[in-house]
C-alpha cells in the first residue's frame, strides 16, 4: 500500500516537472530569432514574402505568446509534439525512431561502465597498492581529463584509420535488412567505437569509485565480523562487501544518467549514430524549433524516467530505502 | 603567527616536523598536499598554463589568427613546433594563446557554477523547509535536462560569444555544487559552534557566509578544481560543436576547426586535445591533492 | 526549336568541349545491382516542385521525371516530353508527353498533371522568375500541354528540365496544402525511374526500380541508396574502402585531395555547368562605410583570392570574377579583378577618409558567415586575417543555425556577409536576383540583400531578360559583369568546385552526362561486373 | 587451577608505515584458562585489539606482519595453521564481538540472515535449520519478539539489540572462546550493565571462556578474574583482579584505576583530579630503548628512559614490568 502510495506520489511530481520542462522550453525558444519561415525558405533557397506569411499564418506564429504557448501545452499534454518544421512529419514519430539507437547507446555504455568498473574497482581493491589498483588510478584520472570527442578520434585513428578492424559511422550498413540476426550482429560492430568512446568517462570513475567503496567497505566492522564468522574470502567480497559497494555507484549513475545523454549528443555527432542526439545538433543548426522542443522535453522524460528506475534499484539493493525511506 | 616552537606544549619534545606541523592547519596543509607528488605535478602543470595564458601574449606579440605558412605541416616542418593547421596557422601560438581563452571560459563558467550552486545550496540547507523545497525543486529541474543539449541550446539562443558560452555552462552545471553546499550546510547547521553563534544573536547572513561557510570550505574547495575541470571539458565539447565565438582561438576551436583533417594531420587534433588533457588532468590532481590536504587522516588508509 | 537555343547549345559546346574526359570504350550496360551514393546532408522532403536544392533534387530527379533532360552539351533532349515546341513569337510552348509514362501507382501521366505541376511550381518554387512569365497551361488534350508566357522567356527550356520542371501528380498532390503534405517523404508516388522504397529522416533513403518506367530498358540499377554522411571523414573511409560508390557535389578540399590518391576512384568537375554556384563576400551597401564604392574596393584589393582559393580548396576551385559562373556561356572575364594590392586598399581607404587610429585600426566592422560548414568558418577567419592588415577590425558575428542566419542577412541586419548563390543555368534566374534593384525585398532570403541599387544596370538586366539573340545577349551580360564588378557591391573569390567522386570499377555511365550534375536522372548508370 | 585452553607466547606484531616500521604488539604472552574471563585492559592504541586480532588470525597482512611467538589452541598453533584451517576455527571454535554494534552488522542483510549464515558454513545445516538456530539464538539473547525480529535489518535495531544480536551471532556455534572487544563501550550505560549479565549468565551455561578486551576498569572489575594491563604493546602488568584493584603495581595500572572514581578505596582523600595520566601513548614507530609509559610516568628517571624494565613476578600470578618495582625488590 505505502509503496503505492509513493509510486502515485512520485508520478505526479515527475509530471509536474515534465509540465515546467515543457513551459520553460517554449519560453526559452519562442525567445530564438527567426522561425519556420525563414527555415523553408532557407531550405528551399529562398521565398517570397507573401509565402513566408502565409507559412506563419498557417503554423499559428502569428497569434501571441500565451496564446501558443497554451496551444502548445495542450498539444503536448495530448502526446502531440507538434511537426517538425525540416522533415515535415510528426516530432513523436521522429523521436521514437531516434530513440531507440540513442537508449541502445546509452545503456549500453551505462550498463558496461557500471559493470565493468565495479569489478575493475573489485580487483583493484584487492591490492589497494598493487599495479592494477594503480591502473585504475591513473585510467579514472585519463577517463575523467579527456574530452570525449577527442577518445573518439583517438580510436578512430587507431581502429577504423590504422587497423581497420571497426567501421567508421551509422548503426548499420543501410543495406542489411533491419530485424535480421545479421542487422544485430552489424548494429552490434557499430556499436562498439561509440559505446567504448562514451563509457570511457564513466567506466574509469566508476572503476576508482568502486575501489574506493570496497576498500572502505572492506576496512568496516561488518567485513572485520564476517570474516571472524570464518566466511572465505570470496564470500566476503561478493556477498558482503559487493553488495554495498555498488549503492555509490547506483548512486551516481543515477545522478549522472543526463549527463552521460549529453555525452552521447557528441558520441553520436563523431560516429553518425542516428540517434537523438544528431537529431538534436542537426535541428539546432537548422533551427528546427518543434524538433528541439520536442528533444528536450523528451529527453528530460526519459531522465525521469531512469531515475525512477534507479530508485528502483537502489530499493532492491539497499534495505535501509527500502524499508525506511519511503519518500 | 608565531613561530612553531612556542606553540609545542608540555610532554614529549616532538619527534620529527609532522608532530609541529600538527598545530599549523595552514602549514601541516601545505606539507600534506607537497606530500602527493602527483598533486604537485599537477599544480606545476597549472601553474605552467596560466603562466602561458597571462604572459605569452605580452611576450609573444603574435595574431594566431594569422596564416603564417603553408597548412597542415608537421610539427617540426617549417620552424613550427607543433606545425601548421588547416588555415596555416602556427599550431603552437594557437595553443599557447588558446590557453588565455581556456582558461578565461574555464574559470568563468566555473565561477558561475559554484555562485549559483553556493548560493542555492546554502540557501537550501541553512533555511530548510520551504525554502529548501523549492530550491530543490528547482535543482532538479536543472538535472533533469541533459546540460550539453541545453547549453547547446542556450548557445544557440544567444549566439555563440565568450559571455554566452561561460553563462550558458555555469547554468547548466550548477546543480552538483548545490547538492554539495546543501548537504555540508544541513550538517554544519546543527553544530555547537552554529548554535552558538545564534545564541549570541548572529544574523542568519553572518552564520551563513562568515560561520557556516568556511567549515563548508573544504569539499567545496575541492570540487571548485574540479568543477574548472569540467567546464574547460565542456567549452571544448561546444566549440567541437561549432558552438563558440570564432573570434577567439579556444583549444576546443582548434580541435573542431580540425577536425576533417583528422586522417591527414591527425596532430592538429592531437596537440590541442592533449593540451585539454592536460590542464583538466592537472586539476583534477589539484583536487585530489587537496582532498588529502584537507583530510590528512584519509590518506593513511 | 527556336533560332536561339541552336546557338546557345553550340556555344556551350565549344566551351564544354575543352572539359570534357575522352570517352573510354563503352561497355555493354548491364541490369541490376545497387548503387551506394553518399551525401553530406539528406533533404527533408524529395518534393523538387517546393523546394531547390541538392539534397531534394538528387533523390528528387530520380523519384519525379521532368519533361525535358539536358545532355552535357547544354543540348535539351526529350524525357517525359516526346517533343515540344517553342512558338514563333516566344510566347507559348506547346509540349507533347509520351503516351505510355505512368505514375509509381499505376495512374497515367497525363498533360492535366503537367499544368498542376507547372501551377504548383509557380506558387511554391523560390525562383519566382523562372514560370514568372507562364500565364496559365492549357490542356487541349490529355497528352498535350501549352504553356502560355506573358513575354519571351530565354530560360523556358531550363525551367523544363532537370529538378526545376518535375512532373507530380494532381491526385496525390492536388488536395490541401502542399507543403504540409505527408507524402512529400513518405508513400512519394513520382513519375521518374525510381521509386521511393524507404526513407528513414536524416538517415538514408532507399529507392527501387520501376518497371512501368516510360524509357524501355532503363533503369538499370535495381536500387540506389543514397545514405547520408554529415563527416568527410566519414565519406572519406566510406569511399576509399569501397563501401560507396558515389559521391557528388564534393566540395571539401580535403576530401578531393586525399581522394584523388585512390587508385579505384575517379574525380571529375564535369556535369555542372548549369548549378553555376559562386561564393563571395557581400557588403550591405547601405550601411557606412560600405556604401561608399571605395571602401568595398579596398577590401577587394586586400582580400589575396589567390591564396584563399589554395588553403581554402587546395587549388580545386576555380576563381570567380564576376557575377556570372566561369562555366556559364554568358560569362566574361574583362573586368576589373581585384589583384591583390594592399598598398592601393590602404590608399582607396585614406581617399574614402578611413585614417588609421593610434592602434592601426581604420574601421572596426563585422562580417556574417553561413554556419554548419567549416568552409565558412574557415573563409571568415582567413578574411579577418587578411582585412587586419589593412587596418580593419573585424568582428565574427557565428550565427548557431542557419535561419538566424537568413534572418540577419534577409534583414539588412549585417555589415558584411559571406554567401553562396548559385546561377542556376540562365541569369535569369540565378543571377538577376541578386542585383536588381526591383529585388529589394526585405524579409525575404536571397534577394538583393546588398540593396544595391545602379538604374543601368537594372536597364542591361532588363535587356538581356528579353533578348532572344545570343550574342546581343552576351555582349549585354558582359556590360552587366564589367558594371557590377566596379561597383563592387560584392567581391567575388571563388566557384564552388563541386566534383563527382566515383568508385570506376564499379559505377558505369557515371552521372555526369548532363548539366546539373547528380540532380538529374541516373537511370544510364549501371554496375560493372 | 583448570586446564589452559588458549595461550599466547612472546606474540610480536610489526605494521609498515609511511614513518616506519611499528611494532605495535612486543613480547605479549598470556594465557586463558577452560570457562574463565580475561580482561585486557589498557587505553586506545596500546595493542589489545590486535591481540584479539592476532588470535583470530585477521592481522592485515601487508602491512601487519608476525613478527613473533607462537598461539597456542589446545595443542595447536594457530599461527602455523592454514587460512583454511583458520577460517573453521574462527567463528566455531574463537567468535569474536565488536565495539561498535552499529557499524559491525551488514546493513543490507537480514540479521536472521547473518546468524544463520555462521551456522550454515561451519555445521552444515540447511537453510531452514539454520534459521531455526538463529531464531533459538535470538531468543537466548532475550531479544523479545525475536521470530519477528529475525527478519529485520540492523537499521531497524538499537544499539543493544544489535549488539546482542552480534552475542548470538559469535555462540551460533557455541564456540570455546569469545573475544569481546569493547562490546558496550558504544552503549548506554544501562544497557551496557544488561549486556555484562548477558555475557555472565551465556558463561555460566555454555562454558565459554571470554577474553574480555576494555579500557574500563569498572567493567573489568564485574567481569573478569585475570586482568592483563597493557601498554604500547606489552603487557606492563597481569593479575587476579581483585589484587590490580587493590593492590597494582605499575604507575600506568595505578592512573587507570584512578580513572575510575569509585574503584579508589578512599574516594573522599586520595583522589586527584580527574582522568589523569598526561599525554598519550605515543607513536609507536618512535619508541625508544627505554620504558614506552616513561615520557608520562612521573616516577620515571634515567634509567627509565634508557632501558627497557624487565617483567618480574612479584607474587602469584601477579606480574610487573617496571623499574620502579624492580627498584623496590632490591631495596
Amino acid at each position: 500500500m505505502q509503496f503505492l502510495t509513493v509510486v502515485i506520489r512520485r508520478s505526479l511530481y515527475a509530471f509536474l516537472l515534465l509540465l515546467a520542462v515543457i513551459v520553460f522550453n517554449y519560453t526559452l525558444l519562442f525567445l530564438v530569432p527567426g522561425d519556420i519561415a525563414e527555415t523553408i525558405a532557407g531550405e528551399s533557397g529562398g521565398a517570397s514574402a507573401e509565402l513566408m506569411a502565409e507559412i506563419r499564418r498557417s503554423y499559428g506564429l502569428d497569434q501571441p505568446f500565451y496564446v501558443q504557448l497554451f496551444g502548445y501545452v495542450g498539444r503536448v499534454l495530448q502526446g502531440d509534439l507538434g511537426s517538425s518544421y525540416y522533415f515535415n512529419v510528426p516530432v513523436l514519430d521522429l523521436i521514437l525512431g531516434r530513440l531507440g539507437p540513442t537508449l541502445l547507446l546509452v545503456v549500453t555504455s551505462l550498463l558496461l561502465a557500471i559493470f565493468t568498473g565495479t569489478l575493475f574497482g573489485v580487483i583493484a581493491s584487492q591490492r589497494p597498492n598493487g599495479i592494477f589498483s594503480h591502473f585504475i588510478t591513473i585510467l579514472a584520472l585519463i577517463g575523467f581529463s579527456a574530452p570525449v570527442f577527442w577518445t573518439a578520434f583517438l580510436l578512430i585513428i587507431l581502429f577504423v584509420s590504422m587497423l581497420q578492424i571497426l567501421p567508421l559511422s551509422g548503426l548499420a550498413e543501410p543495406l542489411t535488412e533491419s530485424g535480421t540476426w545479421q542487422w544485430y550482429l552489424d548494429v552490434a560492430y557499430h556499436l562498439i567505437l561509440p559505446v567504448v568512446s562514451l563509457s570511457s568517462i564513466y567506466l574509469a570513475q566508476y572503476s576508482r569509485l568502486a575501489r574506493a567503496s570496497m576498500m572502505d567497505i572492506l576496512g568496516s566492522d561488518y567485513i572485520r565480523t564476517a570474516r571472524a564468522k570464518g566466511l572465505g574470502q570470496r564470500v566476503i567480497i561478493y556477498k558482503h562487501a559487493l553488495r554495498n559497494a555498488v549503492i555509490p555507484v547506483i548512486t551516481i549513475a543515477g545522478l549522472q544518467f543526463s549527463h552521460i545523454f549529453s555525452g552521447a549528443v557528441v558520441i553520436e555527432t563523431v560516429f553518425s549514430w542516428p540517434g537523438l542526439g544528431t537529431l538534436a545538433f542537426e535541428s539546432i543548426l537548422r533551427g528546427d524549433t518543434p524538433t528541439i522542443m520536442g528533444i528536450l522535453f523528451f529527453s528530460a522524460f526519459v531522465v525521469i524516467i531512469f531515475n525512477l528506475l534507479t530508485d528502483l534499484a537502489y530499493r532492491i539493493v539497499d534495505p535501509r530505502i527500502r524499508l525506511s525511506n519511503t519518500a | 603567527m608565531s613561530d612553531s616552537e612556542s606553540t609545542t606544549q608540555a610532554g614529549p619534545p616532538p619527534a620529527d616536523m609532522d608532530e609541529i606541523f600538527v598545530e599549523h592547519p595552514f602549514r601541516q596543509f601545505v606539507a600534506m598536499y607537497f606530500r602527493n607528488y602527483a598533486a604537485v605535478a599537477g599544480l606545476l602543470v597549472f601553474v605552467t598554463i596560466v603562466g602561458a595564458a597571462l604572459f605569452a601574449p605580452m611576450i609573444l606579440d603574435l595574431d594566431p589568427f594569422e596564416m603564417v605558412d603553408e597548412p597542415l605541416l608537421r610539427p617540426g616542418e617549417g620552424g613550427h613546433l607543433l606545425g601548421t593547421d588547416n588555415l596555416g596557422r602556427d599550431l603552437f601560438i594557437a595553443i599557447v594563446y588558446g590557453a588565455r581563452v581556456t582558461m578565461a571560459v574555464g574559470g568563468a563558467a566555473a565561477g558561475i557554477t559554484l555562485f549559483i550552486g553556493l548560493t542555492i545550496g546554502a540557501m537550501a540547507g541553512f533555511y530548510r523547509g520551504w525554502v529548501d523545497e523549492v530550491l530543490m525543486r528547482v535543482t532538479e529541474f536543472f538535472q533533469v535536462l541533459p546540460p550539453l543539449l541545453l547549453a547547446m541550446v542556450l548557445v544557440a539562443l544567444f549566439s555563440p560569444t565568450l559571455e554566452t558560452v561561460a553563462i550558458s555552462i555555469g547554468v547548466v552545471s550548477w546543480t552538483g555544487v548545490a547538492r554539495l553546499a546543501r548537504a555540508e550546510f544541513l550538517r554544519l547547521r546543527e553544530q555547537e559552534f552554529v548554535k552558538a553563534a545564534r545564541s549570541i544573536g548572529a544574523r542568519d547572513r553572518r552564520i551563513i557566509w562568515l560561520v557556516i561557510m568556511p567549515n563548508a570550505l573544504p569539499p567545496l574547495i575541492v570540487n571548485a578544481a574540479l568543477t574548472v575541470g569540467i567546464a574547460i571539458l565542456f567549452e571544448a565539447a561546444l566549440s567541437f560543436l561549432g558552438l563558440s565565438d570564432p573570434n577567439v582561438m579556444s583549444w576546443g576551436k582548434l580541435i573542431g576547426d580540425n577536425r576533417d583533417y583528422l586522417l591527414d594531420a591527425p596532430w592538429t587534433v592531437t596537440f590541442p586535445g592533449v593540451a585539454i588533457f592536460l590542464t583538466v588532468l592537472a586539476m583534477s590532481l589539484i583536487g585530489d591533492g587537496l582532498t588529502d590536504a584537507f583530510n590528512p587522516k584519509l590518506r593513511e588508509r | 526549336m527556336n533560332k536561339y537555343f541552336k546557338m546557345a547549345a553550340g556555344g556551350a559546346a565549344m566551351l564544354a568541349a575543352t572539359a570534357l574526359a575522352v570517352p573510354t570504350a563503352q561497355a555493354e550496360p548491364k541490369q541490376g545491382g545497387t548503387l551506394t551514393m553518399i551525401y553530406r546532408i539528406i533533404a527533408g522532403h524529395f518534393n523538387p516542385a517546393i523546394a531547390s536544392g541538392t539534397p531534394t533534387g538528387i533523390p528528387g530527379t530520380q523519384l519525379f521525371a521532368a519533361l525535358i533532360r539536358y545532355d552535357d552539351q547544354w543540348r535539351p533532349q526529350p524525357y517525359l516530353a516526346e517533343s515540344w515546341k517553342i512558338a514563333d513569337d516566344g510566347l507559348s510552348v506547346q509540349v507533347n508527353l509520351r503516351k505510355n509514362a505512368v505514375f509509381h501507382d499505376g495512374h497515367p501521366i497525363t498533360s492535366e498533371d503537367v499544368a498542376f505541376s507547372i501551377e504548383t511550381i509557380k506558387a511554391n518554387h523560390p525562383f519566382k522568375t523562372m514560370y514568372g512569365p507562364v500565364t496559365k497551361v492549357t490542356t487541349p488534350d490529355k497528352h498535350t500541354a501549352i504553356i502560355h508566357l506573358s513575354a519571351p522567356h530565354p530560360a523556358i527550356e531550363l525551367a523544363m528540365s532537370s529538378q526545376l520542371g518535375v512532373v507530380i501528380p494532381k491526385h496525390i498532390y492536388g488536395e490541401g496544402n502542399i507543403r504540409k503534405n505527408p507524402r512529400n517523404s513518405q508513400d512519394i508516388v513520382g513519375s521518374g525511374p525510381f521509386k521511393l522504397k524507404e526513407f528513414k529522416p536524416g538517415e538514408y533513403i532507399i529507392m527501387e526500380r520501376f518497371d512501368d518506367f516510360f524509357l524501355e530498358g532503363r533503369p538499370y540499377l535495381d536500387q540506389i541508396v543514397f545514405k547520408k554522411m554529415a563527416e568527410s571523414t566519414s565519406r572519406i573511409i566510406a569511399l576509399e574502402t569501397g563501401k560507396a560508390d558515389l559521391t557528388a557535389f564534393a566540395s571539401d578540399p580535403q576530401e578531393l585531395t586525399r581522394l584523388k590518391k585512390s587508385k579505384h576512384l575517379t574525380l571529375t568537375p564535369d556535369g555542372y555547368s548549369a548549378i553555376g554556384p559562386l561564393n563571395w563576400l557581400a557588403f550591405n551597401t547601405t550601411r557606412k562605410p560600405f556604401d561608399d564604392k571605395r571602401v568595398r574596393q579596398a577590401i577587394g584589393y586586400a582580400m589575396n583570392k589567390k591564396l584563399m582559393i589554395k588553403i581554402l580548396y587546395s587549388g580545386f576551385a576555380k576563381r570567380a570574377t564576376g557575377p556570372i559562373h566561369p562555366g556559364s556561356v554568358f560569362y566574361s572575364g574583362d573586368v576589373n579583378d581585384y589583384a591583390y594590392d594592399v598598398a592601393k586598399a590602404k590608399a582607396l581607404l585614406d581617399a574614402a577618409g578611413l585614417k588609421p587610429d593610434a592602434d592601426g585600426i581604420r574601421l572596426k566592422t563585422t562580417l556574417n558567415f553561413i554556419p554548419g560548414g567549416a568552409v565558412w568558418k574557415r573563409w571568415s577567419e582567413i578574411t579577418k586575417a587578411q582585412l587586419k592588415k589593412i587596418g580593419i577590425d573585424v568582428t565574427l558575428k557565428a550565427s548557431s543555425d542557419f535561419r538566424s542566419w537568413i534572418k540577419t542577412v534577409a534583414g539588412h541586419d549585417f555589415d558584411m556577409t559571406l554567401d553562396s548563390v548559385f546561377n542556376w543555368g540562365d541569369p535569369v534566374i540565378g543571377v538577376h536576383r541578386t542585383y536588381q534593384s526591383t529585388n529589394i525585398r526585405k524579409g525575404v532570403p536571397w534577394h538583393n540583400t546588398q540593396q544595391f541599387r545602379n538604374a543601368d544596370v537594372d536597364a542591361v538586366m532588363m535587356k538581356a531578360g528579353l533578348e532572344n539573340d545570343l550574342a546581343k545577349r552576351k555582349a549585354l551580360y558582359a556590360k552587366m559583369q564589367k558594371m557590377v564588378v566596379e561597383e563592387a557591391p560584392i567581391i567575388y573569390i571563388n566557384a564552388s568546385p563541386y566534383h563527382t567522386i566515383y568508385n570506376h570499377d564499379r559505377v558505369g555511365n557515371p552521372p555526369v552526362d548532363s548539366i546539373w550534375g547528380t540532380s538529374s536522372p541516373m537511370d544510364n548508370v549501371y554496375i560493372k561486373q | 587451577m583448570a586446564k589452559t585452553l588458549l595461550s599466547v607466547e612472546g606474540l610480536a606484531v610489526e605494521f609498515d608505515t609511511r614513518d616506519g616500521v611499528a611494532r605495535v604488539i612486543d613480547d605479549l604472552s598470556i594465557s586463558l584458562a577452560e570457562g574463565e574471563t580475561l580482561g585486557i585492559v589498557g587505553e586506545s592504541g596500546c595493542g589489545k585489539s590486535m591481540t584479539a586480532l592476532s588470535i583470530m588470525g585477521l592481522v592485515p597482512i601487508p602491512p601487519g606482519r608476525i613478527a613473533a611467538g607462537r598461539i597456542f589452541l589446545d595443542d595447536e598453533d594457530l599461527l602455523q595453521a592454514s587460512e583454511a584451517r583458520m577460517r573453521e576455527v574462527r567463528g566455531n571454535e574463537i567468535s569474536m564481538i565488536f565495539q561498535e554494534p552499529m557499524t559491525s552488522l551488514n546493513p543490507v542483510y537480514s540479521i536472521g540472515n547473518q546468524i544463520a549464515e555462521t551456522a550454515r558454513l561451519h555445521e552444515g545445516l540447511s537453510r531452514a535449520d539454520a534459521f531455526q538456530r538463529a531464531l533459538e539464538m535470538l531468543v537466548a539473547v532475550g531479544i523479545p519478539a525475536a521470530d519477528k525480529r529475525i527478519h529485520e535489518f540492523p537499521h531497524q535495531m538499537s544499539g543493544g539489540m544489535r549488539q546482542r544480536v552480534m552475542i548470538a551471532m559469535a555462540l551460533a556455534c557455541q564456540p570455546r572462546v569469545l573475544i569481546a572487544d569493547e562490546p558496550t563501550t558504544a552503549l548506554d550505560v544501562t544497557v551496557q550493565a544488561q549486556i555484562f549479565d548477558l555475557l555472565n549468565d551465556l558463561k555460566d551455561r555454555t562454558g565459554t571462556a571470554i577474553i574480555m578486551i576494555t579500557h574500563d576498569m569498572g567493567a573489568i572489575a564485574e567481569m573478569a578474574q585475570r586482568v592483563v594491563v597493557m601498554y604500547a604493546g606489552r603487557v606492563v602488568e597481569q593479575a587476579d583482579v581483585d589484587q590490580i584493584l587493590t593492590d597494582p603495581r605499575h604507575p600506568y595500572t595505578q592512573g587507570l584505576i584512578r580513572c575510575v572514581p569509585h574503584l579508589t578505596q578512599n574516594p573522599t582523600k586520595e583522589r586527584p583530579p580527574l582522568l589523569e595520566i598526561p599525554g598519550v601513548v605515543p607513536p609507536l614507530t618512535q619508541l625508544g630503548s627505554g620504558c614506552p609509559f616513561a615520557p608520562r610516568c612521573q616516577y620515571a628517571d634515567a634509567q627509565c628512559r634508557a632501558e627497557m624494565p624487565p617483567t618480574k613476578a612479584i607474587d602469584d600470578g601477579h606480574t610487573v614490568a617496571c623499574w620502579l618495582t624492580e627498584r623496590e625488590a632490591a631495596a
